[in-house]
Order: structure tokens, then C-alpha cells, then sequence
């Protein structure tokens, strides 16, 4: 199994109600395999997950990657700094 | 990415952005001009719009909470850096610094700033672009206080593979 | 000229440029961005060149020696402000600050800041522009003074009439 | 007959030797008269002469424009400041 912490920003951190949650997923689990595990768990994450952004070691990811071990991941909305 | 030995700062904080600190801090002695931006709160929105994606209409703001994902909002600060230094190899030092927390109006809440040793070598565009990229790929969000309410801020640039 | 009641801060001053108090004083409630430049001594000058019309070989400089003709300077840096305005209108408020007197190198010697609402406004090319101008209509002159001699730097630029 | 002062600047203050000289002159003096009596008077000025601004009062003035009275001019070079 493939430890991993997801951590929520902004929109998704409210609608998620809580900042992070820890996972186990199985092996070669890909992006997009892992946001429906999380709307299953988080049913009002689905709303925002067209505008989305996910992160997996501080990088941007895409649907079809798969999440390496331990890896630190994060869903957000497009970024509003400056 | 080449290497540089040239001063880059790159900052999330919650204190006071101090410009002529900054600005001395990525000044060389081959430096002849500083382009800089500052972003601020504004209190008042005048126009009805579009500005980095994000529809609005005239409002007043109370304050704003920012609110960022610190080790991913450095790194990517750093590859804006980079991608400046990329673009321009005439710029020197570079210190992009975002300031994070609870901001009212007229505080300065980001800084941009490119050196240079002339002016016509770029440094202008080198800060606009540093602006805009960290508007794009920056993981930091704003919530808007208003009179009325509340509300998250969202940008609409999705990244790209790469980027 | 059309009559502003945006803050315009023009100064000759033999005292340290202190950005932080420029910027806050042009920033209202409705600005959400400062464009800035400032240009300091450079101790050293690699290129071989030609910048605001003035030929030079890489060199070194020992300090800078700036006089102005502060009368006739105060009124054609309130004019390059009145232009910045009358292309720019959207420009909130601007400062155009010039120190004079024995500068070393690494010292801001000249700061240019305009404000806008919003970045995307011209707010860069505006503060540019001020820059740009500062350095043909207004009547400051600097010496040199270098490890192996000292000379007065000329501009090339004529005015024209009307300017 | 029209007093005025005249003010040197940078390298104009360096060859005349001087910051400023008071002159009279004759009613309606062109500034390219005034130029002419200031090389009578200072020769040294005559080298710089094709790249000298001339101020009247403040706003950059020309060879054929009239001198009013009381007027403050100055000579300079193009500028170098910034």
C-alpha cells in the first residue's frame, strides 16, 4: 500500500472541512483514480473538482500520473495571489 | 537552468514588505536600475472586469486573507526567478516576496523586483513577467472580506505539463 | 493639462530615497498596483555603449557628483508628470524624486513610481516613460569621478519647443 | 535697457568660471545675440557653444526668440541626470 497526505487549500480546504487527510492507495494509483477515491470520501469536493489543481511533491500533476510513494499531495483552486 | 551567482530572494511572510531593503539586498556594484512592482489591497474596486481572470463588479473590500501552500509557493517563486534569468541573462539580482495574513487596504501584499545594470536591457518586461507568472503559478489565494460577506478569490490559469 | 487631484510628489533632495514612504503616499484606496524604477551609481560598467545618448567604455566610478538647476527641474519633473497623466490616464498617483550631491556606488539616485487600480493598465510603460523623460527635459547633470580622473556626463538630447 | 542673470550649469559653470553673470542688455536681444555678448565676454563658453541649452525663465528657449525683461536664463549642457 502507498501511504500518502493530501493536503487541501482555499476552496477545496473549506469545502473539505479540514486541511489534510491521510491515505493508503494501491499501488500505481493514477491522479484521476485517486479524485474519485476522495469524492467518495469527501462527497463536497465534487463540485469543485472541474476547476481543480492537484500537486504531488510540490509539483503540478495530471490525470493520468501515477502517485509515487509517500508522496505529498494537494488539491487547490487556480491560484488568486499577488 | 543555468546557475547564477546573482542574488535571488524569495519570500512568504507575514511581516512588512520593506522595498529598500529588498532593493539594496539584490543591488550589485554593477547595478544602474531597479524596475519593481508592488501589488496592494485595494479598498475599492472601480471597474467591472476581468484582471488575471477573475470576474468582478465595483465593490468594496474590508480586508484580505492570503493564504499559501508554502514549500510548493517557493519552489514554483524560485522557478519564476529562474525562468526570469532564462529570458533575460541581463537581469542581476531578483527578489519576488509575498507577504501572507491579514492585509487591509493600501498595504502591499507582493513585490517584484529585477536589477539590472541599465534600464533599457529588459528589466522592465523581466518584472511585469515575474508578476504575472507568479499570478499563474504561485500556489497563494486570497479571501475577500467585504461589507457583505465573504468569499475565495479564484484565478482560472490552469498549468500546463512542466510548468 | 487636465487638473488631478491624484497625489503627484515631485522632489529634489540631497537626502536617501525612502521607497516605502514614496509608494505609501501615492497609494489610495482604489490603487492595487505601484510601478516603480530607481536607478543607482554603478561602481563598475562593463558595456561598451551608448545609453540616453552618452558613448562610454567600461569603466570604473568612484562616486557621482549630481547638481540640478532645482527651480527649472522642479517645474520640468511637474511636467513630465502632467504627461504621464495625459497618456495614462488611468495613473493614480506619481512620485519622481532625483538626489543630488556626492553619490557612491549601489546609491538609488532617482525613483520614478506611478500607481494604478490595476497592473494591466500601462502602469509599467507609465513609470517608464517618466524615466525615459527625467532624462532629457530635466535639467540635472551629473560628474563622474573615476580612479583616474573626473568628467562632467553630457546628455545628447535637444528639446524641442514646447517641451 | 533689460537686466537679466545669467546662470551656468555643469560643464557651461566649469568653463566660465563662474555660476552666473549679470548682463544688461539691449531691448528685444535674441538669444542668439545674448550668446554672441556672452563670447565677447567669456570666450571660453564659444567651445561648448553648439551643444548649449539655453533656459528663459525656466522653459528651454531658442535662437530666435526674444529676451523679456528681468528674465532669468541659463546655459547648459543636455542633460545627465537620472
Amino acid at each position: 500500500m502507498n501511504k500518502v497526505k493530501v493536503l487541501f487549500f482555499a476552496t477545496m480546504r473549506t469545502r473539505a472541512k479540514r486541511s489534510s487527510i491521510d491515505l493508503e492507495l494501491a499501488e500505481n494509483t493514477t491522479i484521476a483514480e485517486l479524485k474519485k477515491t476522495l469524492i467518495a470520501k469527501i462527497p463536497a469536493l465534487e463540485a469543485s473538482l472541474p476547476s481543480t489543481l492537484v500537486s504531488v511533491n510540490r509539483e503540478f500533476a495530471f490525470d493520468e500520473e501515477m502517485i509515487p510513494t509517500n508522496a505529498e499531495i494537494a488539491l487547490f483552486p487556480p491560484v488568486s495571489g499577488g | 537552468m543555468k546557475p547564477s551567482n546573482f542574488p535571488t530572494i524569495i519570500s512568504i511572510t507575514e511581516d512588512e514588505i520593506d522595498l529598500n531593503a529588498l532593493v539594496e539586498k539584490i543591488t550589485l556594484t554593477s547595478t544602474g536600475a531597479a524596475a519593481i512592482f508592488t501589488g496592494m489591497v485595494r479598498g475599492k474596486t472601480k471597474r467591472t472586469g476581468h484582471a488575471q481572470g477573475i470576474a468582478y463588479a465595483p465593490h468594496e473590500t474590508t480586508y484580505l486573507e492570503y493564504e499559501a501552500y508554502i514549500p510548493m509557493a517557493e519552489k514554483k517563486m524560485r522557478q519564476v526567478a529562474d525562468e526570469i534569468r532564462e529570458k533575460w541573462d541581463v537581469v542581476e539580482g531578483i527578489a519576488i516576496v509575498q507577504r501572507i495574513g491579514k492585509l487591509y487596504p493600501r498595504t502591499p501584499t507582493v513585490l517584484i523586483a529585477c536589477t539590472a545594470s541599465h534600464r533599457d536591457t529588459g528589466v522592465f518586461e523581466a518584472a511585469r513577467y515575474g508578476i504575472d507568472r507568479l499570478k499563474e503559478i504561485v500556489p497563494i489565494w486570497k479571501k475577500e472580506f467585504m461589507p457583505d460577506g465573504e468569499e475565495w478569490v479564484e484565478g482560472e490559469y490552469i498549468p500546463k505539463r512542466e510548468e
